[in-house]
């Protein structure tokens, strides 16, 4: 039984040994170019491991963890993701000699084993504790380069009250879970002999207040703009992907492991409303990029949630599409900024100082112009593609309320990033900030490759749908009445529509 | 089992203080017998009364709080301190008959979580005296407690694999073929080490280091509440030497003589043994203290549990 | 073997030690003697420091060391705590929770290998290198 | 023969839940905040160990120690955190003060 | 193999072509001069000679849609690539293509700045418009709706007048936003065919078939109505449209008013008369009330403009008022005129938006006031802004009157009262019209004119014969009628259901 337990999917194996060698490499040596070579072998190596199935001990009912084919697509991204971002920092830690960066890749392969650990969890613990490495490393993250962002540390300080705040109310729903259900295993809470009937209600809604605390939607959001800009360029693009896709996909597997309470689906509905508009107004008023970038992954969680409510054929297709185009975009804008970014010193986010760019830098303004245009939903980026379909998701569910914000939300947010895509179009007679001249040929390249993601994902997103999506297997386990993607009806539609 | 009777817990602290006034009397001869010179020798047969003397005179002087302290915090201090040596006593078993908690079954735990409790008297001590050497000291000896506390919480798991249990009675009872002071060694030198850092006794006496801290956390006390910080120590030698006796050295187990005799005989040879100690040893540096216990015990403690477990399992029937 | 645990006999016997350390401060603020006025030295008033008038506040700034030390202690111990719950069951738990334990106690040592040569573990000065002149050869001080 | 019923103990956590929540959202004191979060964070321990024993379930005690690690290391971390904005110049521990960042 | 992916690809490739070819690096360190107009300029040649094959190919299958094409596209969710083209779409396609010509060799050639850039964009944005006029996947054409704004946009915002980003956003707002709505009428519609028959498709000809309740067909409608009256523009959703057509750069403007505005027209026939007929009836009454309404408010802002483009951005919402008009007079007559006054309208204000551009190329001003009497110094400049303010008036036996002509016949049939208000339009058009003759060209030459240049003879020659076609269209108007005439839904529709009316 205890073997049964210890089942453990690979790329959390390669992750772990990655660390542990990472932290010998440094006590050995320290070698900023040895770190990051094993955080990428370590990140490669657990991308590899994906893909690998192991038969048994998958759909048990006492695993600690799951691996299917939704564990197996939220870990590629985040991976993926990982990557990229190692990719945009190299090299500033390659350039940054005065301070030991050694703990920086550590930090960040810490972070990806968190988030990888909650994409597999089927059970509390390995959730929470994935939640919290997680969580450690990214105040860590954010702190990490103190020397040269001021404000860094305040906003770890303020990421970590409020993430322990958040913490402390996801653990005592939990708590008040286990204490109704008397298992750890991940079910929706349900009221049974000798419980109040308010204990699973009161349970429920601390998790997903937890939940929405750490997703930063509307109410409990707040802190998500000071921290993204606290933290340096890649922090900030590991904060709005990386844990935003691992909380979100617990969120699914957590949701879809039962029946759902029918007060909470009025609740996600207010939630999700405020979400978008609140996200979209918020970033109407920010004049630094990397805010204004918080503030949009504020209302794109909205958007995800509500491929999260409307559960039907298109929903489990909209989810997918959408976290790879959300990633994909966030990222290229991620690292137009880092490819533009004065080296070291304080990072010129302000949107002021992109004056001019299409003349400057033609090039890198294109690239961003497509990424922010894809964030906002028009071709030939894959994020138009992507809000189709969570508006086609949304349709078919009928969720009016929903629709209505998803157009305002919209068109609110196609006004700021065409105000940044404007500002780069103004030509700038005094150039204010002097560019990095200095050509780095490791940013651009990724640059270019997130663009052809984005682009071909657009233009051809069966292409990029397909192999996600390869044989009838059930991505998230599904019983009756609940609100969860059905993945396996879509799929074999999916199949039945290819296959000649 | 029925409860102890009402004047065996009263007795027990008692008794406890007696033993601890005693020990200073003892150590001072026991120093001087070993340095060749005499030590008290006035007061009583063998100048035995000092200690009462030495009592009564910190009864009757001042009860003196500096206006400069934290007065609460002040007063507290050496009540915790004392508290915690004594409560530890609750659970050490003299005799195979009972301890005053009985056979808890996280005693060990218990007397780990009174040691940790311990660190408090110094801090708020120090903290309290509003005096630079009292902080400095009460800073030192915290740093050396909480540390050693690790070493000590982990070596003796190896004791605690071997038994299966945080019994103190089921560990004596583990020991009836073979003391593990065998087995365990390893465990028993870091566990030694760390007990005398614990109590903060001579080689291990920095945080009082009289000749850079005047007297470390308690320069501002005198009176009785230096009493009982002064007490509380010589309890605790108590205490660790009791406690090694269970551990290591069989407890109350061996032949012909009655159990409580052997475990006072056991005992008292280790008490003797930190005297010696005290008289043999210099003093190390502060960071001496600290390398050796992070670099050197940590490590031998983590080892044991290995090596230890890796016994344990290849011995297991399968 | 026996299982007898006595709670309410320790709690009796806490509130006994409580008192009796309560009488005894109480009896030494009855007995001690009193000294008022002129009788009250001055220096009875300053915090001791050798006979020097002390100056500044007596709360220093401290090396940052004993915070790492608080630190490390805090997270060794609770990795502590782990090790005492495997340390009950070891057989029990057969080769797999050896391992699984040998995995945690080889990741501890780990850290505390990256914690001694990041030089966490060094406490005082670090040792100043004089720098090699024309007339020697550099050496620590 | 249990002592406390679980009720007693949920009251109890609630109670400690609403005093951290309390402490960390009206002091102002960054320590306080810290220790008021590790309050909250017990709380949930609590709660986690009385569950446990109400079904006899070893899981609860494991999640408790998971969340004291938890605590100790966002105490560790966030003192470290602390220290840092003290040598930066920030003598006061007042979480008003921080004020780089326009929440 | 049909030609019409070949008509969508080829301004595509050409647009990156040209972007390239700009680069210095890519043709060594000697720039050629103009090499993006050139490539620009094939690309156009070479979509015409493909249109001429796909007007005069024999449609492979019986029936009156011309041609067709298929590709799968995103399988899963039941996309295809599906491209066909009716006389509708063929008339359209031959207008932009009509357009493009002039756009290219008169207005961009100039362009100095991102010179690449700027005709990928305009390329773009003409890929966009023909795919808009030949998807018959209602995914495929959501896409290339949005996929023309967004080049049109950054050539607002990059190279347009002093208020260009503000004009641009809004122009940019106002198109997204109620695309996003049609997008939402899309996706109700289809899933509404889902949940009737269980097969999710997209496509066009199968919608069509969808049965839908009264209201639930009106909401949808409604959908795709708001999104072509932005385009088009209606009235109260004409706003973004002044500002855009004065900051766009000349060419910027010659696309947006002769063609842009028509996937508006082209968009409410096709889709809100064919898809949604009784809907469309019943909404008729407000949708001609807002046409007579925009015909009238244009022609009325018009009379009080002072700047050049302004006024001709104004009189093109008058003007396309009668689309409006005669798209949902609910007769044949109706539909015909307005595509017809499409067509005209495209070629003259197109054309009148070049002149103006001209005009500001040489003054660098557009205020009226500022400008007198060009006739002197420019006289072919000034005749052909004279013909062509002329012909948007609407003078019998141009283009326009025919189209006009023909909306206000059907109208009478439906509502005399409207027709009488239009024509009160007609009035206000005259005034306009003629006093922006009257200033810029007639009025004596002012005292402080600087020495200008005329149009070359070859600039002659193209307007000369967007001339011919106007006429051609005044005179005889017939061939086009027929022509142009959208085909039914069904492919395999018995010819004589052409007939009747929508």
């Amino acid at each position: 039984m205890i073997a049964h337990d210890l089942f453990v999917p690979s790329p959390l194996l390669v992750l772990s040994s990655g660390t542990m060698l990472m932290l010998v490499s440094i006590a050995w040596r320290r070698s900023i170019t040895l770190s990051l070579s094993i955080g990428l072998l370590t990140l490669l190596l657990a991308l590899a491991g994906t893909d690998h199935h192991l038969t048994t001990g998958q759909h048990g009912v006492a695993t600690l963890f799951i691996q299917d084919r939704w564990a197996d697509y939220t870990t590629a991204l985040i991976l993926l993701s990982s990557i990229c971002i190692l990719g945009l920092s190299w090299r500033n830690l390659l350039h940054d000699t005065a301070h030991p960066t050694d703990e920086y890749p550590l930090l960040l392969l810490l972070g990806t084993l968190g988030a990888t650990s909650m994409v597999f969890s089927a059970n509390y613990i390995p959730f929470f504790l994935g939640l919290e490495i997680l969580g450690i490393s990214l105040i860590g993250l954010v702190a990490a380069r103190h020397h040269h962002l001021t404000a860094s540390s305040e906003a770890s300080m303020k990421y970590l009250i409020l993430s322990g705040i958040s913490s402390a109310i996801l653990l005592f729903g939990i708590g008040l879970a286990y204490a109704a259900t008397g298992s750890l295993y991940f079910s929706p809470p349900v009221a049974t002999d000798g419980i109040s009937h308010g204990i699973p209600i009161a349970a429920a809604t601390m998790i997903l207040v937890g939940i929405f605390f750490k997703l930063s939607a509307v109410p409990f959001h707040m802190w998500i703009p000071d921290v993204m800009e606290g933290a340096s360029t890649p922090v900030a693009a590991f904060i709005a992907v990386v844990s935003k896709i691992a909380i979100f996909s617990s969120l699914v597997r957590y949701f879809s492991a039962g029946e759902m309470q029918p007060f909470l689906n009025d609740t996600m509905t207010a939630v999700i409303i405020l979400t978008i508009l609140g996200g979209n107004l918020l970033a109407l008023r920010q004049t630094s990029l990397t805010r204004l970038m918080a503030c949009s992954s504020i209302a794109h969680v909205g958007y995800l949630l509500m491929a999260f409510l409307s559960p039907g054929q298109l929903q489990s297709g909209a989810i997918v599409v959408y976290l790879a185009a959300y990633t994909a975009s966030t990222l290229g804008v991620f690292s137009v900024i880092s490819a533009l970014a004065a080296n070291g010193d304080t990072d010129g986010t302000s949107i002021a100082d992109w004056k001019g760019l299409f003349f400057s830098h033609p090039f890198l303004a294109v690239i961003m112009s497509l990424m922010l245009l894809s964030l906002a939903g028009i071709p030939p980026g894959i994020g138009f593609f992507a809000k189709f379909e969570i508006a086609a998701a949304s349709v078919e569910r009928q969720r009016d309320l929903l629709l209505a914000a998803l157009v305002i939300g919209s068109v609110i947010g196609l006004y700021y990033y065409l105000n940044v895509i404007r500002t780069m179009m103004t030509p700038d007679i005094v150039q204010i900030v002097t560019y990095n001249r200095k050509n780095y040929p490791e940013l651009t390249g990724l640059a270019l490759v997130l663009t052809i993601i984005v682009i071909v994902g657009g233009l051809f997103p069966a292409r990029l749908i397909r192999p996600i999506l390869p044989a009838p297997v059930t991505i998230i386990p599904r019983s009756a009445n609940t609100i969860a993607p059905d993945i396996d009806t879509a799929m074999r539609y999916a199949i039945h529509d290819i296959s000649p | 089992m029925r409860q102890p009777p009402f004047l065996a817990i009263i007795l027990t602290p008692l008794l406890i203080l007696g033993l601890a006034t005693l020990l200073t009397w003892v150590e001072r001869r026991l120093l001087g017998l070993w340095q060749d010179r005499y030590g008290p020798n006035r007061v009583g047969p063998g100048g035995m009364l000092q200690a009462v003397a030495d009592g009564i005179k910190m009864l009757f002087k001042q009860d003196w709080i500096p206006p400069f302290a934290d007065k609460g915090v002040f007063v507290l201090a050496p009540a915790i301190g004392m508290m915690t040596v004594l409560l530890s006593f609750a659970v050490i078993p003299a005799t195979s008959l009972r301890s005053i908690a009985g056979n808890l079954n996280v005693g060990l735990l218990f007397i780990l979580a009174m040691m940790g409790l311990g660190v408090y008297a110094v801090v708020l001590a120090g903290w309290a005296s509003n005096s630079k050497y009292a902080l400095l000291g009460g800073m030192r000896a915290a740093a050396q407690m909480i540390s050693y506390e690790v070493f000590m919480g982990l070596s003796l798991m190896g004791v605690v694999m071997i038994t299966g249990s945080f019994s103190l009675y089921d560990i004596v009872a583990a020991q009836s073929g073979l003391w593990f002071i065998v087995p365990q060694c390893l465990g028993f030198i870091v566990f030694l080490l760390a007990g005398i850092a614990e109590t903060h006794r001579l080689p291990f006496d920095l945080p009082e280091g009289e000749n850079e801290l005047g007297a470390g956390f308690h320069t501002e006390y005198s009176g009785m509440k230096f009493g009982m910080f002064f007490l509380a120590e010589y309890a605790g030698i108590v205490l660790v030497s009791a406690l090694v006796t269970t551990l290591y050295l069989g407890g109350w187990l061996g032949p012909f003589l009655p159990a409580a005799v052997w475990f006072v005989l056991k005992t008292g040879t280790l008490v003797a043994f930190f005297i010696l100690l005290r008289a043999a040893l210099p003093r190390p540096r502060y960071d001496q203290l600290m390398t050796l216990g992070w670099k050197v015990l940590l490590p031998l403690s983590l080892l044991n549990i290995a090596a230890t477990g890796t016994i344990l399992m290849l011995r297991a029937p399968e | 073997m026996m299982d007898f645990s006595d709670i309410r006999s320790l709690f009796v016997y806490a509130a006994v030690v409580a008192v009796l350390l309560a009488c005894m401060m109480g009896l030494s603020a009855v007995t001690g003697t009193r000294r008022n006025g002129a009788a009250m030295g001055r220096s009875m008033s300053m915090p001791f420091e050798s006979g020097i008038i002390p100056t500044g506040s007596g709360h220093l700034r401290l090396p940052v060391q004993y915070y790492l030390v608080a630190m490390f202690f805090v997270i060794f111990d609770v990795e502590a705590a782990f090790l005492f719950s495997w340390a009950t069951v070891v057989t029990d738990t057969g080769w797999v929770g050896y391992g699984a334990a040998l995995v945690f106690i080889v990741f501890l040592a780990v850290s505390l290998a990256y914690l001694w040569r990041a030089g966490a573990l060094d406490w005082g000065p670090r040792p100043r290198v004089i720098p090699a002149t024309d007339s020697g050869k550099g050496h620590v001080l | 023969m249990p002592v406390f019923s679980f009720n007693d103990a949920l009251l109890v956590a609630v109670l400690l839940f609403a005093t951290g929540l309390t402490g960390v959202l009206v002091r102002r004191n960054l320590l306080f905040m810290l220790m008021s979060l590790d309050i909250m964070l017990n709380a949930a321990a609590l709660v986690f160990v009385a569950a446990g024993a109400r079904w006899h379930d070893a899981s609860g005690q494991v999640m408790f120690l998971m969340i004291l690690a938890l605590a100790a290391t966002e105490t560790a971390v966030g003192l470290a955190i602390i220290l840092r904005l003290h040598a930066r110049g920030r003598p006061s521990l007042d979480a008003d003060t921080g004020n780089l960042l326009r929440g | 193999m049909s030609p019409l992916p070949a008509l969508v690809l080829v301004p595509a490739l050409g647009g990156a072509i040209a972007w390239l070819v700009d680069r210095p690096r890519f043709v060594g360190a000697r720039k050629i001069t103009d090499a993006s107009w050139r490539v620009t300029l094939m690309a156009l040649v070479l979509e015409t000679l493909i249109l001429v094959l796909a007007t005069f190919r024999r449609p492979a299958h019986p029936g009156p849609w011309l041609d067709h094409f298929t590709a799968p596209w995103i399988p899963s969710m039941g996309i295809s690539i599906r491209l066909d083209m009716d006389g509708l779409s063929l008339s359209l396609l031959w207008l932009t293509i009509i357009l493009s010509f002039p756009c290219v060799l008169l207005a961009t050639r100039q362009i100095r700045v991102n010179a690449g850039a700027f005709h990928f964009l305009l390329l773009a944005t003409i890929t966009g418009i023909i795919g808009t006029f030949l998807a018959t996947d209602l995914f495929l054409f959501f896409f290339f709706w949005e996929l023309m704004l967004v080049p049109m946009f950054v050539l607002i915002s990059a190279w347009g007048h002093e208020g260009r980003h503000r004009a641009a956003i809004k122009f940019f707002l106002f198109t997204q936003g109620s695309g996003l709505l049609m997008l939402l009428s899309i996706l109700g519609l289809v899933v509404a065919h889902f949940h009737e028959t269980g097969v999710l498709t997209f496509d066009y000809f199968t919608l069509a078939a969808t049965r839908l309740s009264p209201s639930l067909s009106m909401v949808l409608m409604l959908g795709f109505f708001i999104a072509f009256a932005v385009k088009l523009p209606v009235v109260p959703v004409h706003v973004w449209l002044p500002d855009a057509h004065t900051q766009a750069p000349t060419a910027g403007s010659v696309l947006l008013a002769g063609i842009l505005l028509k996937t508006g027209g082209y968009g409410m026939i096709r889709f809100n008369i064919m898809l949604f007929p009784e809907a469309a009836e019943r909404f008729a009454p407000i949708a001609m009330a807002l046409g007579v309404a925009g015909i009238l408010y244009g022609a009325w802002m018009s009379c009080a403009q002072n700047d050049v483009k302004r006024l001709i951005a104004y009189s093109s919402i008058s003007h396309l008022g009668f689309v409006l008009l005669g798209i949902f007079s609910g007769s044949r007559t109706g539909m015909q005129g307005a595509i017809i006054q499409m067509i005209a309208h495209g070629l003259s204000t197109g054309a009148l938006f070049l002149i103006a551009g001209s005009i500001q190329d040489r003054l660098h001003t557009r205020d009226m006031h500022q400008i007198g009497g060009l006739w002197t110094s420019m006289p072919r400049l000034s005749g052909a802004g004279l013909f062509f303010a002329v012909a948007s008036l609407g003078m019998p036996g141009l283009g326009n009157f025919a189209g006009e002509f023909l909306v206000l016949i059907a109208t009478w049939h439906v509502s005399p009262a409207a027709a009488v208000l239009t024509t009160a339009g007609l009035v206000l058009a005259a005034i306009y019209s003629l006093r922006m003759v009257n200033r810029i060209f007639l009025a004596p030459e002012r005292a402080d004119q600087q020495p200008v240049t005329d149009f070359p003879a070859r600039h002659m020659i193209i307007l000369g014969s967007i001339m011919i076609f106007l006429v051609v269209l005044g005179l005889y108007p017939q061939p086009f009628m027929t022509f142009s005439t959208p085909s039914p839904l069904s492919i395999t529709a018995e010819p004589d259901k052409v007939e009747s009316p929508p």
